[in-house]
């Protein structure tokens, strides 16, 4: 019983820090902040590297109703989400003491971002669907002054509507969850599914609305086609940390929630084969093509990142789809890899905006030479998201293909590795250009008064542990590749 | 404690509401001394009958051919009475405070604490004629209350209020008379009291009756085609707005009808009719409707009043699902949305007492000056919400679990349409709350500067309340079990 | 034959003879007489009642001077008739003290006892009409009782009330003609004027078929006449003025006592001697019903559109007597008890709310528009409980006279099952909304305090209830009949039910 | 037959059209002197047809002339009392419709109903 109190620490101890930082008053100086800050990152970041080398730990912490219970466990699945957030979370707090002291209202910023921090660990660990749902409506609520952090006019509509979108989303899980209580026989996550077939025989129609309603729900955070619209607008507003944060960890929720939905409460065999997965699939391929192609016109840089994470995270959609076991071990390396490769690339850009104070792709000419570490680490990691082979992305867009190409679905099976290309050409269509440009401006760049530009040790260091994570994990993929495989077969 | 203590319990705030009107006084708060103690003996008297007071019919006043005014405790009256021996003393606590602004202070508390005294007696209404007595002896106290004010808007106001509750009132008597006539007797006893010989030719016009009994108490309720003047009635000062119009009035109207389905007509002649289908819609065409209504209304009152439109509806919905499970979740969501809107309707009420403004958009950056009053305002705003972990969450699982329960497939559509309110009741609450802790750039500070959180006395039950949310959103299995067992028949 | 069976007779002799002394004596001393010779009455018809409620003998005939029929006259008395005269005496008690102070004002002195030998006539009309089992002195008596009605709305001498009585008294000589034709034809048909002669030999005609035609118009004509007599709906456009403009003690005494009258007329007509299952399969009770339901509608809308308080006060009386009408339309046993009962609930209901809406008016500065009352209700403090518990008890709020007789109503609708149940449901609930509209808006407009400047400025006046402590008393006995009326309404009703039961 | 006793009852028939005349008079004459003689011809009417159930053919006033015969010789004398009470009612009510339509002339100088409420209206009180 021991360790399982220490997801008690991890989860509370950065809220108690937030709210701790939020309620006082005033710092005395920047430095007390920064410090209880970071004290705050290194405890939560050692505590929940324990669970994860303790490995497989549960908590029942008390009952709401009659079966809510708030339960937490600690399983393969979470530990892969955990230790995406425990990665990416930390360094972009590293790189926001640096980016943030140019703003006011640190405070403010640091107290939700720890509280962020904490809710994301919960979710990782919750156990069953309505600890789930808790967390990732505090996740949503926690979230909204980050991303309305500068508080202009159009911050401010920018957050509203992020909540709604996310509530929407919120209530069409609510309202699958409702259903799921009658028609499973419990409600925590186990692989293979717990629905309880005798209650299921007469209305198998009713449960596939509600599956789809569920993954239209979660979709709404992972960005899918008929809810996407807060994505593109809410990041550019956001402060860099927050929308690299954002981009790479809170979208990711949305798909943990997806996955927990179908592999852990309806089960793959019940939607294999039925209408739910088909729409699913054809949204996920119009959202990868669509979110490129919108991507590659967009001029305002960070816009651009938007799009490219809509896109890149229906890739991850798309796998887990095709109820294969290939396609998932292929969408859960996508998970890693997009995480830490879109933060470094929202990190770099956030980096350039802070010290150039340019917004836009057209004015980035000659970039490479004024900030040189920083477009080498950008150039590293959009390599490795476009997929060129030594890179981590190629992994698993091959696994991904692969295991399309393996499912007999007739039109799918070709088409989706078709699309998967094309939307790679795209990514590299929409950031390799940025790279060219900054490295060979072209003649009538003057070289004369060029000075450098390079932003300070403490936000350059995260971004380049980043980018060498990006391009390490592809060459070395190996012990991950065989923890998500075992993790797979439990589930088909 | 024997039968008389029920007679005690309602005519005791009566009396002591007639003295404080009286009764000379020197200094204002020997009044409010008095009147709180009335209220806490009342509420005490109440608890004890509830917990060890006898259950046999105690009649009072005899009327012609065997009708009478006669008491009962059973399950639903511990519901309501419990709820509202609870509230009334913190309203009238907090009232103290907001009446200092107001003159004729002595009138007004005399018509709240008989409004107290005649609530007690629906709740302990042992038949449809007695609950029908003190149902109409409710409105007739609450219109000087919300004429109070003598302002012109205010009687208009009560002047609407009162025509609605009448002709309602004169709706119910119709489905009363028919109960005489074809029901066994007119006792409330759970599963219906119609006798299976007389109805036999009559289903249909009976179900018209019923209909009709139903927008009768409707009105109360404010089912939608009546509930013009809930809004309209917030413009009474806010203890009233505060209990009457989110807890004792519209309770009142739910508690009629659910006594109307459950224990008049009985739901195995109603369930499956064309009049479920009806009321079942009117009830989801509501929760829609008041939402959508509360999130363009600006004026703070009025929108609090329209979401009280809305979650009345919710609980009418669970009640006519018309199974037992049915009644657990409407009961829930009485409870629950009772202690929410209570808290919500006080800090609207210490934020115009304390600024002297109407409306949301004078909100800005108020949040940091009157921290407690707009936390809990968030808070219960969440509560409505249904943020899983406070009182809202639980009476929504109840309901929807009722409803997927039943197997009716409007019910599913119910369930759709309380989400959708739901949602929109995050809209206009979340729009509060962000108004007033993040106020847009450029608002204007001094015109905050000066306003501070209300003393002790309006703080007290807010905050109070605000706890009941949370302990009710965290520790509810007690509760929503004894619900339960009012709903099988046990207490 | 105990002595206490003279009753009937005597009270009649006495109100009789109390109206022709007066006609000599001084004002103060007519009006002590009159008074007098009402408690009496009224206590003599109490005893009656106790006695018939004991004794159980149903009814009994007392035949005058000991004649038989075709000479001598009959009165037959019964519970009833007991319980109907006592109330009528004590709503007549308690109308004209009402009244009084409004009496000097109004009359001349010199012609003040003339007012008493009219209301000693309309006392003495009204036992008769009662009491009376013969139908041509039912006739005399009702003549009577119009001249009487007549001269009370004349008495107060302004053009207003001259026009007034002129058209009460040519709507109630048609009715009467009506009445009288029909009266005769039923002789002509039966050969018998005695009420329980007549019964046997209608039955006998009515199996044998002859005169159906004849017989249709004779009820038709009676009817329409008596119809007219207490203003049923179409024909009530005398109403408004005659009870709007006249004195008050006279205002009250017709709107509660004078259409009573002619109603137990018709009741006893039924019973006695037509039979009421012949009645109820003639056409003609579905004309009264319909016409009762238009009343109650129509009654209230006028009441609501009116300006003029007293105005609102006389149209909701068409209202009401819609209601009693609409009774008789069911045409069951549990409707004419509902009737009879509203009846009683409307005479103490609404001389209570006349006279408290003559005290508002009075501290209004005596202006009757609808805006000046306001604040009245403070002004005026004993007016204002009269009126609020007057107006309560016509909304139907239980605990008053109003909510039992509606109920009454609803629940002999609902028993009989026939078409006309949906239609008087429906109309009953619209009927007591409408109520509430018309009564609550006026309660509320003298609950709002006038400004006290503005009241300075009109020069409106508090009146203390010690004032005028007479009045104080009647209103608050007014009160006390209502909600005895209201409250222990079960003894009552078994009266009714019984008197009715043995009224054939 | 329905026309059978049609010539026998001439004089109800009589009657009845005279009740007609009168009834309608009173209702819709504009003038009171005409309404009030229109209930006279009513009452009149009323009168003949009592007095025509009572008469029977071939017999003598119910006057005791020449000592007391036997009840066949006389008509029926009931409706003839009747017809006296009648007439009594009715003179005293036309005399208190004169006296007020009297009252009504001298002032307002019409005999005219609808004038006179006109008038009333004016004078607002």
């Amino acid at each position: 019983m021991g360790q399982s109190v220490l997801i008690l620490f991890a989860i509370f101890v950065p809220i108690l820090f937030g709210v701790c930082i939020l309620a006082k008053p005033g710092f005395k100086t920047r430095k007390s902040l920064i410090a209880t800050a970071t004290v705050g990152l290194v405890v939560t970041t050692i505590l929940s590297f324990a669970i994860l080398y303790i490995g497989d730990m549960q908590l029942e912490l008390f009952a709401i109703g009659e079966n809510m219970n708030i339960y937490f466990h600690a399983d393969k699945m979470g530990c892969i989400f955990m230790t995406i957030v425990t990665i990416v979370l930390p360094l972009v707090g590293i790189y926001a003491f640096e980016y943030m002291g140019h703003y006011e209202q640190e405070q403010r910023f640091f107290g939700f971002y720890l509280m962020v921090y904490g809710v994301l660990l919960a979710l990782s660990y919750a156990g069953n669907i309505v600890t789930f749902y808790l967390f990732y409506e505090m996740m949503s609520i926690f979230s909204m002054p980050l991303v309305f952090h500068f508080r202009t006019k159009e911050a401010v509509m920018a957050g509203l509507k992020y909540l709604f979108y996310s509530l929407t989303g919120a209530y069409c899980v609510l309202f699958g969850i409702y259903f799921l209580n009658q028609y499973t026989t419990t409600l925590d996550f186990t692989a293979g599914g717990t629905l309880d077939m005798s209650k299921v025989a007469g209305n198998e129609g009713l449960l596939l609305i509600v599956a789809m309603c569920m993954i239209v729900g979660f979709g709404v955070k992972a960005g899918m086609i008929p809810l996407h619209a807060w994505l593109p607008n809410a990041h550019p507003i956001a402060p860099a940390p927050a929308s690299a944060a954002l981009s790479s960890i809170i979208v990711k929720m949305g798909v943990f929630g997806v996955m927990r939905v179908v592999y852990y409460l309806f089960g793959a065999e019940f939607l294999r084969g039925t209408w739910v997965q088909y729409t699913w699939i054809t949204l996920t391929l119009i959202t990868v093509f669509l979110g490129s192609m919108l991507a590659y016109r967009e001029k305002v840089f960070k816009k651009r990142l938007a799009y490219s994470t809509v896109s890149q995270v229906s890739y991850i959609l798309f796998g887990m789809a095709l109820l294969h076991p290939q396609a998932l071990t292929g969408s859960l390396l996508h998970i890693l890899f997009h995480a830490v490769i879109k933060s470094a690339l929202f990190m770099s850009a956030g980096a350039i905006i802070y010290k150039c104070g340019v917004e836009r792709v057209d004015e980035m000419r000659g970039i490479g030479k004024k900030m040189p570490k920083i477009m080498w680490c950008y150039t590293l990691c959009s390599l490795a998201l476009i997929g060129i082979p030594p890179a981590s992305g190629f992994i698993s867009k091959w696994y991904l293909a692969t295991g399309s190409l393996a499912t007999e679905l007739p039109v799918i099976s070709w088409l989706g590795p078709v699309i998967l290309l094309i939307s790679a050409l795209l990514t590299a269509g929409y950031l390799l250009p940025i790279a060219i440009d900054g490295f060979f401006p072209g003649p009538e760049f003057d070289y004369a008064n060029l000075e450098k530009k390079d932003p300070t040790k403490q936000m350059l260091v995260p971004i380049m542990i980043l980018a060498a994570l990006a391009v390490l994990l592809g060459v070395f993929p190996n012990s991950f590749v065989d923890y998500m495989g075992e993790l797979v077969q439990l589930l088909f | 404690m024997n039968q008389y203590w029920i007679l005690v319990a309602i005519l005791l705030p009566i009396v002591g509401g007639i003295s404080v009107r009286f009764l000379p006084y020197k200094k204002t708060w020997e009044m409010y001394v008095f009147l709180e103690a009335i209220m806490i003996t009342t509420s005490l008297i109440v608890w004890g009958l509830i917990l060890g007071g006898p259950t046999e019919v105690f009649h009072v006043v005899h009327f012609f051919n065997d009708l009478s005014i006669s008491f009962k405790i059973d399950g639903m009256t511990m519901v309501f009475a419990g709820l509202v021996s609870i509230l009334w003393p913190l309203a009238t606590l907090y009232g103290f405070e907001y009446m200092e602004q107001h003159d004729r202070q002595e009138t007004f508390f005399m018509f709240y604490s008989i409004a107290y005294g005649v609530t007690l007696g629906i709740a302990f209404a042992s038949d449809m004629l007695s609950m029908y007595f003190f149902y109409e002896l409710l409105t007739l106290s609450t219109v000087p209350l919300v004429m109070h004010t003598l302002k012109r808007e205010a009687i208009l106001a009560s002047r609407k209020y009162l025509y609605y509750s009448l002709g309602g009132a004169a709706f119910a008597l119709m489905g009363m008379v028919f109960l005489m006539v074809y029901g066994d007797t007119l006792e409330f006893t759970l599963g219906g009291v119609l006798s299976a010989d007389k109805v036999v030719g009559h289903e249909n016009m009976l179900l018209w009756i019923y209909l009709f009994a139903f927008l009768g108490f409707g009105v109360k309720a404010a089912i939608f085609p009546v509930s013009e003047w809930l809004p309209t009635a917030g413009v009474a000062p806010t203890p009233v707005t505060a209990l009457l119009h989110a807890v004792a009035v519209v309770k009142a109207g739910v508690f009629a009808i659910i006594r109307l389905t459950y224990y008049s007509f009985g739901t195995e002649f109603l369930r499956g009719s064309w009049v479920q289908n009806v009321v079942m819609a009117l009830a989801m065409f509501t929760a829609v409707y008041g939402c959508s209504r509360a999130v363009k209304e600006s004026h703070i009152k009025r929108r609090l009043a329209y979401s009280t439109v809305s979650n009345l509806s919710y609980i009418i919905f669970g009640v006519t699902i018309m199974t037992p499970m049915g009644l657990v979740g409407a009961l829930c969501h009485l409870v629950c949305h009772a202690v929410m809107k209570i808290c919500s309707f006080m800090c609207a009420g210490a934020f115009m007492h304390q600024t002297g403004k109407k409306y949301v958009f004078d909100m800005d950056g108020l949040g940091w000056k009157m921290p407690i009053v707009f936390c809990t305002l968030t808070l219960s705003g969440m509560g409505l919400m249904g943020v899983p972990g406070l009182a809202g969450f639980v009476s929504k699982w109840n309901l929807a679990a009722a409803a997927v329960d039943s197997k009716n497939p409007m019910a599913y559509f119910g369930v759709v349409c309380l989400l959708i309110s739901a949602l929109l009741t995050a809209i206009y609450m979340i729009s509060i709350a962000m108004r007033a802790f993040f106020p847009p750039w450029g608002f204007d500070r001094e015109a905050i500067a000066g306003s501070t959180d209300p003393g002790w006395k309006m703080c007290l039950p807010i905050m109070l309340c605000a706890l009941f949310t949370i302990l009710l959103g965290l520790f509810s299995s007690p509760l929503v079990d004894f619900f339960r067992d009012v709903a099988a028949g046990i207490y | 034959m105990a002595f206490v069976q003279n009753v009937p007779f005597f009270s009649i002799m006495i109100s009789m003879f109390a109206g022709i002394v007066s006609s000599i004596l001084p004002a103060k001393a007519a009006r002590r007489l009159n008074i007098a010779a009402t408690v009496v009455i009224g206590a003599m018809s109490a005893w009656l009642l106790v006695f018939m409620l004991q004794s159980d003998i149903g009814y009994y005939t007392y035949m005058m001077g000991h004649f038989p029929a075709p000479w001598g006259n009959e009165i037959r008395a019964g519970v009833l008739e007991a319980l109907m005269a006592l109330v009528f005496c004590i709503v007549m008690v308690l109308s004209l003290m009402g009244g009084l102070h409004k009496l000097d004002e109004e009359v001349e002195p010199s012609k003040e006892n003339l007012y008493y030998i009219l209301v000693d006539l309309l006392l003495g009309s009204l036992l008769a009409l009662i009491y009376t089992n013969d139908i041509f002195t039912a006739y005399v008596f009702v003549e009577i009782n119009t001249l009487a009605a007549c001269g009370l709305i004349a008495i107060r001498q302004i053009g207003r009330t001259f026009e007034a009585a002129v058209r009460y008294m040519i709507m109630s000589l048609l009715g009467s003609g009506l009445l009288l034709m029909g009266i005769c034809m039923l002789y002509d048909m039966t050969g018998h004027l005695l009420m329980s002669n007549m019964k046997e030999s209608i039955a006998v005609i009515m199996e044998e078929g002859t005169y159906a035609v004849p017989m249709l118009v004779t009820i038709g004509l009676i009817v329409v006449g008596l119809a007219i007599k207490s203003a049923l709906f179409p024909f009530h456009a005398w109403l408004p003025d005659a009870y709007g403009y006249s004195t008050v003690s006279s205002a009250a005494m017709l709107s509660s006592l004078v259409s009573k009258g002619y109603i137990f007329l018709l009741v006893k007509i039924f019973y006695r001697v037509i039979g009421l299952e012949y009645i109820a399969d003639s056409k003609v009770l579905n004309i009264i019903f319909w016409f009762a339901i238009c009343g109650m509608i129509f009654g209230s809308m006028n009441a609501i559109w009116e300006k003029d308080i007293r105005r609102m006060i006389a149209f909701s009386s068409v209202a009401q007597i819609g209601y009693i009408y609409m009774g008789f339309g069911l045409g069951t046993e549990a409707g004419i008890t509902a009737s009879v009962f509203h009846m009683l609930m409307h005479s103490a209901t609404k001389s209570l709310l006349f006279i408290s809406a003559i005290g508002l008016t009075d501290a209004s500065g005596y202006k009757r528009d609808f805006f000046e009352v306001t604040g009245a209700g403070y002004r005026n403090k004993i007016a204002g409980a009269g009126f609020l518990v007057g107006s309560v008890s016509m909304v139907g709020v239980p605990m008053f006279a109003g909510f039992v007789s509606k109920l009454l109503f609803a629940e002999a609708a609902v028993a009989d099952a026939s078409w006309r149940m949906f239609p008087a449901i429906i109309v009953l609930a619209i009927s007591t909304i409408l109520n509430a509209v018309y009564f609550m808006k006026t309660v509320l407009r003298i609950y709002t305090p006038m400004p006290v400047e503005e009241e300075q400025a009109k020069g409106y006046v508090c009146i203390p209830w010690k004032q005028n402590k007479v009045y104080a008393v009647v209103i608050v006995l007014f009160i006390v009949l209502n909600v005895v009326l209201g409250c222990n309404s079960k003894p009552i009703i078994m009266m009714i039910e019984e008197g009715l039961r043995n009224f054939m | 037959m329905i026309g059978l006793n049609f010539l026998p009852n001439f004089g109800e028939e009589v009657a009845m059209i005279l009740f007609g005349i009168g009834f309608a008079n009173l209702l819709f004459q504009k003038n009171l002197i005409k309404k009030i003689i229109g209930f006279n011809i009513m009452d009149t009417a009323i009168f003949l047809f009592l007095a025509e159930k009572g008469y029977i053919t071939g017999r003598i006033a119910p006057i005791v002339v020449d000592g007391i015969q036997s009840v066949e010789k006389y008509i029926n004398p009931v409706p003839g009392g009747l017809v006296l009470t009648g007439i009594v009612v009715s003179v005293s009510v036309s005399a208190v419709m004169l006296s007020l339509t009297m009252r009504l002339y001298k002032r307002y100088g019409t005999l005219d109903l609808d004038e006179i409420s006109a008038q009333l209206r004016k004078e607002g009180k």
